[in-house]
């Protein structure tokens, strides 16, 4: 309709000042992530100790120059055991979370546009995947499959899904009462390009806001799956398998527990960051 | 010999009595803090250590454990006396015994609860009192158990919780059909003779027990059992937060205290970090059918067994999993067990003879093999992430395997699983229940694990009837040798039962079996 | 034409922070409103229009700064206390949007936004409001006012959308409308109809607008006077017919090129070539004169002043005889 | 609430209103049924494929397979499988969920005992993870990015990262032991002191969920703050007061609110860890004590009733936010 674009109330300076201020959120989150993906792909060139090597000469010792964050009671090198654990949980916080991502968005997408008997059905499937006990779900597949990781992303990949759905579904039937829908099917464009070039574009901020906080929360699921034994599998080091380990020895090996959660702390604000800025750059180009 | 050491115990008795009628108080309520709850608090029924371990608190029984878990005492029952043939016991009550409600305690209910208890249809249990035939009351003081052949552990298996004298007209006017349905209803509120008496059950949260006015034993100040008013048990199934409550104050005294605590709670202070001599073991079982899941199992070959146990340095998981406070096994059964060998800890670490060993064996390059482990269970995890390391120098490649309790059962009893994690307490003092399970195999093919040893079944057969202690002696002599080196275990460690108390909390005892006894208890105030 | 003016802005000049530095989008731009006149103010996208047009009454996004004087009813709004420039604001001067279906809140029925005005601003008690309300849709043309005041602005089409937003602009009988291109999103038959509900509502209740748009059609339909922004400047100014007319601004008649002088259909401004330069960037001289054929050495060293050019008229370029003359040639 | 709804609904509608909300909060709570029959099957069926049984999963190690055998027959597990079902949906539909197999008492006393006791503690981690993530997450959007924006981030941040065991031990530490301002775990009696004993668990319960509920609704306010109709708002000289609760807060809690729902479905059935932290006799315990244990009939009873809950917990937020938004209304 306009050649030149209708001018946007007060925008054009406030949004350039958004862009300019997007990449601080942006890069802390890039650098960090970056920096633990280094780390995931290459950790033997950063460990000085082989995460799994035993030293009884060494048990329980507090944080030294030796060990700046001190051994475990199999006397296991923890910085060696945290960096390695990149490895293991950049491929959870992606792995676990990835599926549930990309499923639940379009489906919510879908759901969300056509409504009615969809709505319904999916309502119900929520209803079902919620309401349904987790563990009952966890320990299940353990019982089925066999211990271990790909259990835990069966799970969780079989649940979360609706979380994102929910979401994307919520957002997208209020975008389809914006006026550019309608002009979209005015236009005559196909469904699926007004469900995921128009109307998804518009939808998914709060779903990549969920998702990145979904990798940190993932990874503290291993956490209490490894309480309850159903994650990770020793000798592994992975951080929540770590934590679980360290927890007898809150009160007198602190170390053992609080440095894989400094990891999981610094790992998890690297996605809050990245989750940040992507959300600022979307919003900025709606 | 016989008299000087009877001499000397009633002297130690005589100056333990005189110290303590100045010593005890009486009064106040403890409040113990427990792993879990209790599931089903009757004698026969029940199942689990939760229930079995607080038991005694609540029935009494014909005869009681000594402290020491291996010899027996008096209990409801004053006196007893074996027939000559070994073919009977005559057992004589204890006058103006009462139940908790009140109503005494009749010849009649100790024959209906013997019978329910002996009962093959009832529980798994049963088998304690297998050898019993009929029970008879001659007079009414009198219970005569007629036995069908001799059983030199009778007098043991009416120390046990599934021997309680229980109260027929109370349990039976119960409703429900069955006994079953009779016996839930009635372990909601149980009537005993023990000590205390459960008043209040919150399930999962608290136990709320006072005094038994009724109890027929008497303290060391001449006044009746016990010394508490009242004893709560509370569920606190986190580790920490059951240690972090007895530090705080609100709670006198902590079951299962983590052996990586032990040494903390031993130097707090005001707090007393008891660790009650244990019958329990830790081990791992091996499966030693030629075959698993039709394929063909290392662990059948002997070598290989022998080789495992001696790469398994036991001083080093002693250290990591218990903290130093676990101690070497010397035969298959802990060291608290009647007639348990002692010749020296079982397979010291010895690496080169453990590679010797596989080098002749079938697989001298080693074989990969997996082991359960229950999930989340630290100890058992440690254990498993030692032994890997541990036979990975013999070429050995562990996989561990984390499953919950009933996968596991049901692995074990399908004979599918490779290795497992094991602990093992005994219920009863005496050698015959730990090697029916652990050596002879019709029980359950020793372990599940398919091991057999004619011999070992042959002598543990007579020893079930032998009563020439001497001769007993001899035939467990044997049967633990065999089992020991060619058996299908890996033996690790026994350990004590660590509990934390108070300072203020005194003469509370939990016995080898693993029984909790509060009934001589007290608090300092 | 003696009579002061309504509104009076003299210097006005606003500034965003970038973090690193502070751009200006509006530099020292002055005009007046007179009681009941309709200015029109016009421009590219990013031509500082409308962000003068929020800087009346610094409805601005935290980290923008305002300078100058904007002169209402004897106070200059800048500099105003917070608690006192909110009863200008929707009281005195209200303000309409260029896209009633964002600008409305989806949530509310149009009687609360309504009444939220009236309740902030007049005396009126309960009853007085849904009265009112009631008036108000009524005057800006939405039938069956009763029933639709309970309505929610998704309920509404397009058209009327905008007529609500007007009511709820106009609850309170402010003296002074701004108006931030208020058809652009709209279908052409109803931008006239808009445009002369605006007009009438003008004459009925006595107030001046402010019309911030990109149409020369909508400047030459509805205003008075005009004023054309470039780059955060004014750069011509005066009476509708004269500027439109006789343009002295070399962009004024770039615009205006755009614009088909016959026919019916009205269309908006065709792009001139390149594009307006970047706030951060803003060229010496005459920010135009990249893109001015005209532009000779003096547009870029120095930056021309706002000079009458005849009565009422009045532009800020170098060469503004030469492009008068222009328009007739090109025409 | 009642005066402030007042005006929103229309009156011509008043009289309908309530019937239309009546009849949708019927259709959905008929459309529950289906839902809790599939649930049924799936639960039934899949803790019978679980391996190891009831009888070997209570008797431990040491059941010989004669007792195995006898307690399977006394449950009724030696049946085949439709057979155990259809007995089971008869039981159940008179209201008898059976009784639990290894507690021996009735399903519907222990639902009873121990659905309140996580219903509470859900509440009221709701109530503090609410508390503070919405007047935190207004805060740090009206202060993006800005230092205030940054701590709050970083320490919800942190909140989220930290595993629900050392949350709850350290609490326990510093305020149940050293200060003891709270008891150290517990339930307590009577209802004031249950609220007084669920307060720590409830705390750390909400530190993740808060923390959720913060990012998501920060997000939502600065794409509220972005919206004309707040700089429309702000155009009519309201006070920032109504600006902020009336146009932001609404607007921006409508998409926070399906998360919200959502987590606090998921809490009910999941605060194991929490509740054996706190030694809280709730409901998650239990379901993980009998989905171990193969207690066949708690898993399922206690599956129905929270689905029940945790739909109903739907419905609610489905309500609120049909109310908050009437473009959601049919």
């Amino acid at each position: 309709m306009t050649d030149l674009p209708a001018d946007v109330p007060a925008d054009a300076p406030a949004r350039s000042a958004r862009r300019r201020a997007l990449p601080a959120a942006l890069i802390g989150g890039t650098v960090i992530l970056g920096l633990s993906l280094i780390l995931a792909v290459f950790p033997s060139v950063f460990a000085p100790y082989d995460p799994l090597a035993f030293d009884y000469g060494a048990i329980l010792q507090p944080p030294s120059p030796a060990h700046p964050m001190g051994t475990d009671n199999f006397g296991r090198d923890i910085l060696s055991r945290v960096i390695h654990a990149y490895t293991i949980d950049m491929q959870i916080a992606v792995l676990g979370t990835i599926f549930p991502f990309v499923f639940g968005t379009a489906v919510g997408a879908i759901v969300g546009y056509l409504g009615g008997f969809a709505e319904t059905i999916f309502g119900r499937i929520v209803d079902v995947v919620i309401t349904f006990p987790f563990l009952v779900l966890v320990i299940a597949i353990v019982s089925v499959l066999g211990p271990g990781l790909a259990n835990m992303y069966i799970a969780v990949g079989l649940v979360g899904w609706v979380f994102y759905g929910r979401i994307v579904a919520a957002e997208v039937k209020v975008q389809k009462q914006l006026d550019y829908a309608d002009a979209g099917r005015v236009m005559g464009y196909t469904h699926s390009r007004i469900v995921f070039r128009h109307l998804l574009p518009n939808s998914i901020t709060p779903a990549i806001v969920y998702w990145m906080t979904d990798m940190a929360l993932i990874i503290l699921l291993g956490s209490s799956l490894g309480y309850l034994g159903l994650g990770a599998q020793p000798p592994a080091a992975e951080w929540g398998v770590q934590i679980a380990e360290g927890k007898n020895f809150m009160t007198t090996a602190w170390w053992i527990a609080v440095f894989p959660g400094a990891a999981i702390v610094i790992t998890g604000l690297g996605f809050s960051l990245l989750g940040d800025g992507l959300a600022e750059v979307l919003r900025a180009r709606r | 010999m016989k008299t000087i050491s009877l001499t000397a115990v009633s002297v130690a008795a005589l100056f333990a009595v005189t110290l303590a009628a100045e010593a005890q108080e009486r009064g106040g309520v403890m409040t113990y803090g427990r792993y879990a709850d209790s599931l089903f608090l009757d004698p026969v029924l029940n199942d689990a250590n939760v229930d079995i371990w607080i038991l005694s608190n609540m029935y009494d029984t014909l005869l009681l454990p000594s402290a020491d878990g291996k010899g027996v005492e008096p209990g409801l029952a004053t006196e007893w006396s074996v027939a000559d043939d070994a073919m009977s016991v005559t057992l004589t009550l204890r006058d103006g015994i009462k139940f908790s409600d009140g109503t005494p305690i009749t010849v009649e209910d100790v024959v209906w609860s013997l019978d329910r208890a002996r009962n093959p249809d009832n529980g798994i249990w049963n088998f304690l009192l297998a050898s019993v035939a009929s029970v008879e009351a001659p007079d009414d003081k009198t219970v005569k158990l007629v036995l069908s052949q001799p059983d030199p552990a009778i007098e043991a298996a009416l120390t046990v919780f599934n021997a309680a004298i229980m109260p027929k007209a109370a349990f039976e006017a119960m409703p429900g059909d069955t006994d079953a349905a009779k016996a839930e209803a009635f372990a909601k509120a149980p009537i005993g003779s023990g000590p205390f008496v459960l008043t209040s059950w919150d399930r999962g949260s608290k136990m709320e027990l006072v005094r038994n006015e009724y109890y027929w034993a008497e303290g060391a100040d001449g006044k009746p059992l016990p010394y508490l008013d009242g004893l709560t048990f509370e569920v606190i199934p986190d580790d920490a937060t059951r240690i972090l409550r007895l530090q705080s104050g609100e709670i006198d005294g902590a079951e299962l205290i983590p052996f990586s605590r032990v040494n903390e709670l031993d130097a707090a202070p005001g707090i007393n970090m008891e660790l009650f001599p244990s019958t329990r073991v830790q081990y791992v079982t091996l499966n030693v059918r030629p075959e698993i899941a039709g394929k063909e199992n290392p662990l059948s070959d002997p070598k290989v067994r022998e080789a495992m146990n001696y790469a398994a340095n036991k001083m080093a998981i002693i250290q990591v999993v218990t903290y130093g406070v676990g101690t070497p096994m010397q035969t298959f059964m802990s060291s608290a067990t009647p007639l348990a060998a002692s010749n020296g800890p079982l397979y010291p670490y010895d690496l080169d003879k453990a590679k010797a060993l596989i080098a002749e064996s079938g697989y001298p390059d080693g074989f990969s093999t997996s082991i359960l482990v229950l999930a989340g269970n630290q100890d058992e995890i440690g254990i498993a992430t030692a032994l890997q390391q541990m036979w990975s120098q013999i070429g050995v490649k562990l996989e561990i395997l984390q499953v919950d309790n009933a996968t596991r059962t049901q692995e074990y009893r399908d004979g599918t699983f490779d290795m497992r994690a094991a602990a093992w307490t005994n219920d009863i003092a005496d050698p015959g229940q730990i090697t029916s399970y652990f050596a002879y195999s019709p029980t359950i093919d020793a372990l599940h694990s398919g091991w057999k040893s004619d011999e070992v079944d042959t002598l543990f057969v007579a020893s079930q009837s032998e009563i020439d202690p001497k001769v007993r002696a001899e035939q467990y002599a044997r049967i633990q040798e065999i089992f020991n080196t060619t058996g299908p275990t890996v033996p690790l460690y026994e350990t004590p039962y660590p509990v934390a108390l108070q300072d203020s909390v005194h003469g509370f005892v939990q016995i080898p079996l693993g029984n909790n006894i509060f009934r001589e208890t007290w608090l300092e105030k | 034409m003696t009579a002061a003016p309504a509104l009076s802005v003299r210097n006005l000049t606003t500034t965003f922070d970038l973090g690193a530095s502070r751009v200006a989008a509006v530099r020292d731009v002055s005009f007046d409103v007179m009681p009941g006149e309709v200015l029109g103010l016009v421009g590219e996208s990013g031509s500082g229009k409308s962000v003068t047009l929020r800087s009346l009454t610094r409805l601005l996004p935290s980290g923008a700064e305002v300078s100058g004087q904007v002169i209402w009813q004897g106070r200059n709004l800048v500099g105003l206390a917070p608690k006192d420039l909110r009863k200008v604001r929707g009281g005195e001067i209200s303000m309409i949007f260029q896209e009633p279906a964002t600008a409305l809140n989806p949530v509310l029925p149009i009687r609360v936004q309504i009444e939220e005005n009236l309740r902030a601003h007049t005396t009126l008690d309960r009853a007085g409001r849904r009265r009112r309300s009631q008036e108000l849709l009524d005057l800006v043309g939405i039938p069956d006012a009763a029933r639709r005041l309970d309505e929610y602005p998704h309920q509404f089409s397009g058209g009327m959308r905008q007529r609500a937003m007007i009511a709820i602009a106009l609850a309170s009988a402010p003296r002074l409308l701004l108006a931030d291109e208020p058809t652009t999103a709209l279908d052409v038959t109803i931008q006239d109809q808009i445009l002369n509900l605006i007009l009438d509502l003008r004459d009925e209740l006595g107030m001046s607008v402010v019309l911030v748009t990109h149409d020369l059609g909508v400047i030459a339909q509805t205003c008075d006077r005009m004023a054309v922004m470039y780059a955060g400047r004014i750069v011509e100014e005066g009476g509708v017919s004269p500027v439109l007319g006789h343009p002295a601004h070399a962009y004024t008649l770039g615009l205006l090129g755009s614009v088909p002088q016959a026919g019916t259909e009205r269309t908006v401004l065709r792009s001139i070539e390149g594009t307006p330069p970047a706030l951060s960037a803003i060229p010496p001289g005459c920010a135009f004169a990249p893109r001015c054929v005209f532009a000779t050495d003096i547009c870029r060293t120095r930056a021309p002043e706002l000079v009458g050019t005849t009565e009422g008229h009045a532009a800020a370029c170098h060469h503004s005889a030469m492009v008068r003359h222009q328009l007739g040639v090109s025409a | 609430m009642r005066a402030r709804l007042r005006p929103r609904f229309p009156k011509c509608t008043n009289v309908r209103a309530p019937r239309v909300m009546l009849e949708y909060v019927l259709r959905r709570i008929l459309q529950l049924i289906p839902t809790l029959l599939f649930i049924l099957v799936v639960v039934f069926a899949l803790v019978r494929l679980l391996p190891g049984d009831p009888a070997s999963a209570v008797l431990g190690d040491r059941a010989l397979d004669a007792d195995v055998e006898r307690i399977n027959r006394e449950l009724g597990l030696d049946q085949p499988i439709p057979v155990q079902f259809v007995l089971f949906v008869k039981s159940f539909v008179t209201g008898d969920l059976g009784n639990s197999i290894a507690l021996k008492v009735p399903v519907s006393t222990l639902i009873l005992e121990r659905l309140p006791v996580t219903m509470m503690l859900t509440f009221m981690a709701a109530v503090f993870a609410v508390a503070t993530s919405v007047p935190l997450a207004f805060l740090a959007a009206l202060r993006r990015g800005r230092a205030t924006d940054t701590v709050i981030r970083s320490g919800f941040q942190v909140g989220l990262s930290m595993p629900v065991f050392f949350v709850g031990l350290v609490l326990l530490t510093v305020f149940g032991a050293r200060l003891r301002w709270f008891p150290v775990g517990g339930y307590g009696e009577g209802f004031f002191d249950h609220v007084y004993h669920l307060i720590l668990p409830s705390i750390t319960l909400a530190l993740s969920l808060s923390a959720v509920l913060m990012r998501n609704l920060r997000s939502a306010v600065i794409n509220v703050l972005d919206a004309d109709y707040v700089a429309f708002a702000e155009s009519k000289g309201l006070r920032s007061g109504i600006i902020l609760f009336r146009h932001i807060l609404r607007n921006a809690l409508i998409s926070t609110l399906a998360i919200f729902g959502l987590s606090i479905g998921t809490l009910l059935g999941g605060a194991v860890i929490t509740e054996s932290v706190f030694a809280v006799p709730g409901a998650g315990r239990l379901m993980v004590d009998s989905i171990y244990g193969r207690d066949y009939p708690v898993v399922q009873g206690l599956t129905v009733a929270l689905a029940v809950l945790v739909s109903l917990t739907f419905l609610t937020t489905d309500l609120i936010q049909a109310w908050l938004d009437p473009r959601l209304k049919k």
